[in-house]
């Protein structure tokens, strides 16, 4: 709990600032395109949280998000495919490459940097390949599976706000994330093998085998956060869609509280952590005299000072902490 | 042979050729970026190679001038005869066109270096382009209102003319295709305004955003420009989940299914488009034409002009059949059109 | 002695950690030329007091003098320019780097900044020889085994040629004969002058070679015995409060027989391919491994437990095969294994008591593979207060626990399985003698329950204390065993030393 | 010297096939050409090593290649400054953002990774915002500074080849980096800092002034690789001048034996690892029936399986040392 009040703390900040800023901010239009944002980044950072947990990392998302977008409307339309088959084939096919990834690093014993970043590589390459670079659209059709990307369910006695389909893709994942990570035996062993590879082979731990898993959930994940991006858009091309987003995801994992060294990370934070990131580049389309161009260098700033602020507060407390402890004893 | 000046050299690889005529050549077509818009003028290019025997290979920079230079690079020492290559940024790129034409045929193609060595430029003036739309976009409103304008990036040669025609045209103003206005601030002349200019960087996910985030900025958006071929079609998913087809214009470039679809059921105004399929069509030809010994293919002003066309719904089905046509050549066709050119 | 001036004078030191008040108003005085004992129980502030004095922690209050200065040490090159220098009570070498680079790491022989490989390299051979270790300059750290990552350790701080030299359980995982040879040294360095500050918890070497000896007890010093006061009893009741018999656990006698639980037949470690290790153990027989540094003992118990791969034997339990190279089925077999080398094996530092103490214990009492929290919280409770774990609170971090706290997590993490065997590397490694005496208790609790238990331990005198059987290693084989009840401290060195071959020979000339 | 035979191998690999595949691979416009982009990205590697070295992470490197890239062309043609004292402040400018970046790191004890990240954005943000979004080019001028990006160096005696002039730069740059890391004291301790951070504490080593060096000296070669990347090209464009080029860097570093993890890497290894990524691009090129779209593809997986080739390779050698001791023991 204490660890996301930091991320919390800038989600607020950035929210009040903007919502005085610019009357639009709070409307419902712009609430649901924020929520449909935040969940579908969201989902990849929940996936990527997984291998952060176990110590790893992972480069290929946003390769397999592109694979998974542009085979999405290449099965359909080009190959003629069911959307339950095509969803189904997709989803293997992710679960495939973490399964992969995840053995090259427990049993290979490559680094993950690399697996990965050849994951990337090799799946946008893929993609590319298989396409010949051209775009992949549903061509106006398939609007009942493209609902999940960007339907909403209008909420009985709401009038105006209904609530963005993805939302409910991103609770569900949330939850089950939540349950296996603090509720399950695998949850809290992924955690150990994290923070002391050695120490959990000691306490007879599978440590392969849940790298293995990590890898696997995360490039699910990826899979289908690519499927639901592409249900939102409707078309994808080949060369850059999904581009960065492993830094992104990665980004909001970090900002939500996982360490990179492994073996500690909260859910919630990383949901924070991706809407800040949303919040952020809406603000600055809506603040009018913020000056566009130089988008990412207030993204990066205002990251930075939450980051700073956030450790500062925590030295301060620790500092408090001790105090009265004397003050007591 | 580094000694000879590049515009000197192309003389004299033309001469050479005219002398000693070479069948089959290698010749490459090299875009500026990866997209549909290219994957049209691949059609061409390949179509030309098969109807003239040359050996043609398409390349597509994914990132930037570093990596056209590059690909440049590693076709000459492949051993390419011809190139024909659309610059990135051509005022910048001089040096870079001289040393290829240094090495092997060079002709420019969609965008123009016009001082550097090449032989000849096929293609149109995307600030004209822009003004094609700009008057579009005065149809769609005649009473005036808050224009947006979405693009990829803006620092490429055809975004930034395209984007300074349509403002230019907007705002009746004199031609000067050397303006170029800041693109934070909005600007107001008369009864229209033309808000922020936003870019995505290809990201789709983004580029919908940026439509989304202008309308909740703006409640009064009166029409949106997409300057890149996904820009309009991404504007149109938009407006869909926005409830705002319709009520708010699109006017788009290029050929997008999508688009065209949207000017068919009255969702977009209309769309300008250039000639892709010819743009590689006839560089190939004319490369080959070259290399065969024959240098009256190269026009005597240096330009073929192949002029954009705006598509609106009184010639939506022409133009669709035309391109259904051309894109028959080889392969299959596609969907969802784009153009990060 | 005591009419010369103090080289070093604590003043009044504290010092306060979130939660916990780790020194209290220490006042003491350290003489040039004497070795000074500092003994007390897990977490009375020893360690804390030494990382003050070496430049690593700074004191809340208090100060400390050095040759009558007030001084303040920003960091650890001060107090090293001080001339005083600490081996720390874990292990801290750079394994990327080989001996001779650890040595010298942070005072390199150079010139201009550029490195004198040569000096390093001689010099640092001269160390490597003055601590006993029979390896090159340029062998690879990674490579060497706990004992022998200590002396490298011992050989650093000696090398800074140190006024004070302050040693903070030195030979824990040293056996009999480097421990004899490190206090040889000691005495050594105290004749010419040097201050030596020796923190252990084998009284036996406090009574053999401390000049003096102070006593901590949660912070605060509660005692300072001269060389002619010491006792052992008077150390233990200042350390503990109480006199408490320490009282050799119940030992089985040598001919009651039960049917073998573990046996390993030929196997081979890694270390010393060449040779072959055969051992069966009973149910409810303890079996000590006995050796000096390097025997090979360490790579027999990883073996069996399937960290290390194991190249040829078996290993079997209750007349099953256990898969080699396999720790998740030796653990799912009921085979505990606890590591010599605690921070880097036994422990997630960064986690809490309670997750430390129940990631074996969880997977056994779960349902349908999910944690059952009640059950958890009251198990750690119930070891936190079995082992006396302090302070005794369950959320904190394990990093935050004193060395011997943090072996005391180790166990529970094991004992509270109710293993079918228990593979105890070092078991009781920087343990407090009482707390020794409550670990040896549980260790008996698990072989009555059946268990089969064969530990490795350096201290011949814990072997004696513990073990039922006693198999004593010489490089990598079994040189011969003993019942606990006719051996001597002396057989079992001489047979770790020199072998079975020269020590028969030797009782024979002596017969 | 272990470590780098793998890499050596791979390329080597690569290499001889390339030269059977394409008879115009070996000529010496196209070596030279490969000389040169090996350099460029070399120097950049050689950069990240140091701080991968102290177990840290530069994901800003794209983003002060892209800063320098386009304040050179900016600060000489629209400021109308002198090429030296262009020159000059964009390498204190690099090293002042190095160390900042490592002050944040050292001081303000915050993940490497985030800090970076943010870096990477304002940076890139920074060189929007200020050119507005538009191309920077030297617009035919300035040949002389721009000789030690694109100039060549005629070799006495030797008619078809020179030395193209950043191979100048990246010799220069590896040995001062091969000195100060094997030579010096501090080389010595950076490494340790890498490994066991408490081990250099505990030696009074001062692992924050070395965590700032490291980050500084990155800095410092990315900006100097940016004004090169510049120079080469002729101009840069603000939004993907450097784009993922701090994700190539870490890769070529990696390739050539650093360890993530810290305390480990040579530098004749880094150079290899970055010649290996350049020549694989370079061979799709030249060889024509590799499929050009599925580039990613096939650079991805010669990699992998180069890096796989390697480690089994290493495993066999391992397995039979250990078979030999026995048999001669
Ligand atoms: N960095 C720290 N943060 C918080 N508490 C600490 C820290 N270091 C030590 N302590 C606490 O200070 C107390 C004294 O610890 P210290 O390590 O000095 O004990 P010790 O006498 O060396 O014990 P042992 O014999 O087990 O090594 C312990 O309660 C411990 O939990
Ligand atoms: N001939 C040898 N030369 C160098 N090192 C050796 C040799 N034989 C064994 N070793 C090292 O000694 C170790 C084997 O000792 P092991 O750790 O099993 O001994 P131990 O009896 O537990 O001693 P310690 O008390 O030092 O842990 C191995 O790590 C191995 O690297
Ligand atoms: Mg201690
Ligand atoms: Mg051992």
């Amino acid at each position: 709990m204490k660890k996301i009040l930091g991320i919390t703390g800038i989600f607020l900040a950035i929210v009040i600032a903007t919502s005085i800023l610019s009357p639009n901010f709070l409307t419902a239009y712009n609430i649901e395109n924020l929520l449909r944002r935040t969940s579908l980044f969201g989902i990849l950072s929940i996936g990527v949280g997984f291998v952060i947990l176990t110590a790893g990392i992972d480069l290929s998302i946003g390769g397999v998000v592109c694979l998974a977008g542009i085979l999405t409307p290449y099965l359909l339309t080009q190959m003629g495919w069911s959307a339950p088959e095509t969803v189904a084939v997709i989803l293997l096919m992710s679960v495939a490459i973490g399964f992969l990834q995840g053995g090259l690093v427990a049993f290979g014993r490559i680094q993950p940097f690399l697996v990965t970043l050849c994951g990337l590589l090799i799946f946008r390459g893929i993609a590319r390949g298989v396409t010949m670079d051209q775009t992949q659209g549903f061509q106006g059709k398939f609007a009942e599976l493209r609902w999940i990307g960007n339907g909403r369910i209008s909420i009985p006695g709401v009038e105006e706000f209904s609530l963005p389909a993805p939302v409910l893709s991103l609770i569900i994942i949330a939850i089950l994330s939540m349950i296996f990570l603090n509720c399950t035996v695998w949850g809290r062993w992924m955690k150990a093998v994290g923070r002391s590879p050695s120490a959990a082979r000691y306490s007879g731990i599978p440590v392969a085998r849940l790298q293995i898993l990590a890898y696997s959930i995360c490039s699910l994940l990826s899979g289908f956060g690519g499927l639901l991006f592409v249900c939102d858009v409707g078309s994808a091309q080949p060369s850059d869609f999904g581009n960065f987003y492993e830094l992104y995801a990665i980004a909001a994992a970090v900002l939500g509280g996982y360490r990179l060294s492994g073996g500690e990370g909260s859910v919630v934070g990383v949901i924070i952590g991706a809407a800040v990131m949303q919040v952020l580049r809406n603000a600055i389309v809506l603040v009018s005299w913020l000056p566009y161009t130089a988008e990412f260098a207030v993204i990066g700033l205002v990251i930075l000072i939450g980051v700073l602020a956030d450790e500062f507060l925590r030295r301060y407390a620790a500092n408090r902490a001790r105090t009265q402890v004397k003050g007591t004893s | 042979n580094n000694a000879v000046p590049p515009k000197q050299r192309q003389a004299e690889l033309v001469l050479g050729y005219t002398k000693n005529p070479i069948v089959k050549p290698k010749l490459a077509f090299v875009t500026n970026g990866v997209a549909d818009f290219w994957v049209i003028a691949q059609r061409g290019a390949e179509q030309a190679g098969v109807d003239s025997g040359a050996i043609v290979t398409v390349h597509m920079p994914a990132e930037g001038i570093a990596d056209q230079k590059r690909i440049m690079e590693d076709l000459v020492a492949q051993g390419v005869k011809g190139i024909a290559v659309s610059p990135i940024d051509p005022a910048n790129e001089l040096e870079i066109l001289d040393q290829i034409a240094g090495r092997t045929l060079l002709i420019t193609q969609d965008s123009d270096a016009p001082a550097s060595a090449r032989l000849a430029y096929i293609g149109l003036d995307n600030y004209d382009a822009g003004r094609m739309a700009g008057k579009l976009v005065k149809e769609a409103l005649p009473s005036g209102g808050e224009i947006a304008i979405f693009v990829g990036r803006l620092e490429q040669d055809n975004a930034f003319r395209r984007r300074q025609g349509v403002m230019d045209e907007i705002f009746d103003r004199a031609r000067d295709d050397t303006r170029i206005e800041n693109p934070n601030t909005p600007i107001t002349i008369g009864k229209y305004t033309v808000l922020k200019t936003l870019t995505d960087q290809f990201d789709r996910t983004k580029a919908k955003a940026n439509v989304e985030d202008m309308m909740s900025a703006n409640p009064n958006l009166g029409c949106v420009v997409g300057l890149f071929a996904y820009n309009p079609v991404l504007a149109l998913e938009a407006l869909k989940s926005g409830g705002k087809i319709g009520k708010i214009k699109v006017v788009g470039f290029d050929e997008a299914p999508e688009t065209l679809a949207g000017i068919r059921d009255g969702s977009v105004q209309g769309t300008v488009v250039q000639d892709p399929y010819n743009y590689g069509y006839r560089s190939i030809q004319m490369l080959n034409a070259v290399c065969l010994g024959k240098p009256d293919a190269l026009p005597k002003s240096g330009f073929i002009d192949i002029p954009a066309v705006t598509v609106t719904p009184a010639n939506v089905d022409a133009f669709e059949a035309d391109l259904k046509k051309k894109l028959a050549g080889n392969a299959s066709g596609n969907s969802a059109g784009d153009t990060a050119k | 002695m005591t009419d010369a001036a103090p080289i070093l004078r604590c003043r009044g030191l504290g010092k306060r950690f979130a939660g916990v008040h780790a020194l209290r108003r220490v006042d003491i005085d350290i003489y040039a030329g004497e070795i000074v004992a500092i003994v007390g129980a897990n977490g009375a502030g020893k360690s804390t007091l030494m990382k003050i004095l070496a430049g690593v922690l700074t004191p809340d209050s208090g100060e400390i003098l050095l040759s009558g200065q007030p001084i303040r040490f920003a960091g650890v090159r001060d107090a090293t320019r001080a001339g005083i220098a600490l081996v720390h009570q874990e292990l801290n070498l750079a394994d990327n780097l080989d001996i001779a680079g650890n040595i010298f790491l942070g005072c390199e022989p150079n010139r201009f900044g550029f490195l004198d490989r040569k000096t390093m390299h001689t010099q640092a051979r001269e160390w490597i020889e003055r601590v006993g270790l029979d390896l090159s300059p340029a062998s690879d750290v990674s490579e060497l085994s706990i004992g022998r990552r200590q002396m490298v350790e011992i050989a650093k701080a000696l090398s800074l040629r140190a006024k004070v030299l302050i040693l903070d359980e030195p030979t824990s995982s040293l056996s009999m004969s480097e421990t004899s040879r490190l206090l040889t040294l000691i005495r050594t360095l105290a004749t010419q002058g040097v201050a030596v500050v020796y923190i252990t918890h084998r009284l036996n070497e406090v009574l053999d070679c401390a000049d003096r000896a102070v006593v901590l007890r949660d912070g605060a010093r509660v005692a300072d015995f001269s060389r002619d006061q010491l006792t052992r009893e008077g150390l233990v009741q200042a350390m503990v409060g109480t006199v408490q018999e320490i009282r050799r656990a119940e030992v089985r006698s040598a001919n009651e027989k039960s049917e073998a639980r573990l046996v390993v037949r030929g196997l081979q470690t890694q270390a010393y391919p060449k040779s072959t290790v055969t051992l069966s153990i009973g149910r409810g027989e303890i079996v000590g491994l006995a050796g000096i540094v390097g025997a090979g003992r360490t790579e027999v118990l990883q073996s069996i437990f399937g960290i290390d791969r194991r190249t040829v034997g078996d290993v079997s339990l209750d007349g099953q095969a256990v898969a080699p190279n396999d720790p998740v089925s030796a653990a799912h077999r009921g085979i505990a294994m606890v590591p010599e080398d605690r921070q880097r094996d036994g422990l997630m530092l960064l986690d809490s008591v309670r997750i430390n103490a129940s990631v074996v214990k969880i997977a056994r009492e779960s349902i349908a593979g999910f944690i059952r929290r009640g059950a958890e919280r009251m198990g750690v409770a119930r070891i936190i207060d079995l082992m006396k774990i302090q302070p005794a609170l369950p959320e904190r971090q394990v990093a935050l626990f004193s060395g011997g706290n943090q072996q005391k997590v180790v166990l529970a993490k094991w004992l509270s399985t109710e293993p079918k065997v228990l593979l105890l590397d070092e078991p009781s490694r920087g343990v407090d003698v009482a707390a020794r005496a409550e670990i040896h208790a549980l260790i008996r609790q698990a072989a009555n329950r059946g268990a089969a238990v064969l530990c490795s331990i350096s201290d011949t005198e814990e072997l004696l204390l513990l073990c039922d059987r006693i198999v004593v290693m010489r490089k990598g084989r079994i040189e011969g065993e003993m019942n606990a009840v006719d051996a001597t401290e002396e057989a079992i060195t001489r047979l770790a030393v020199v072998g079975v071959e020269v020590s028969a020979r030797s009782t024979e000339a002596a017969a």
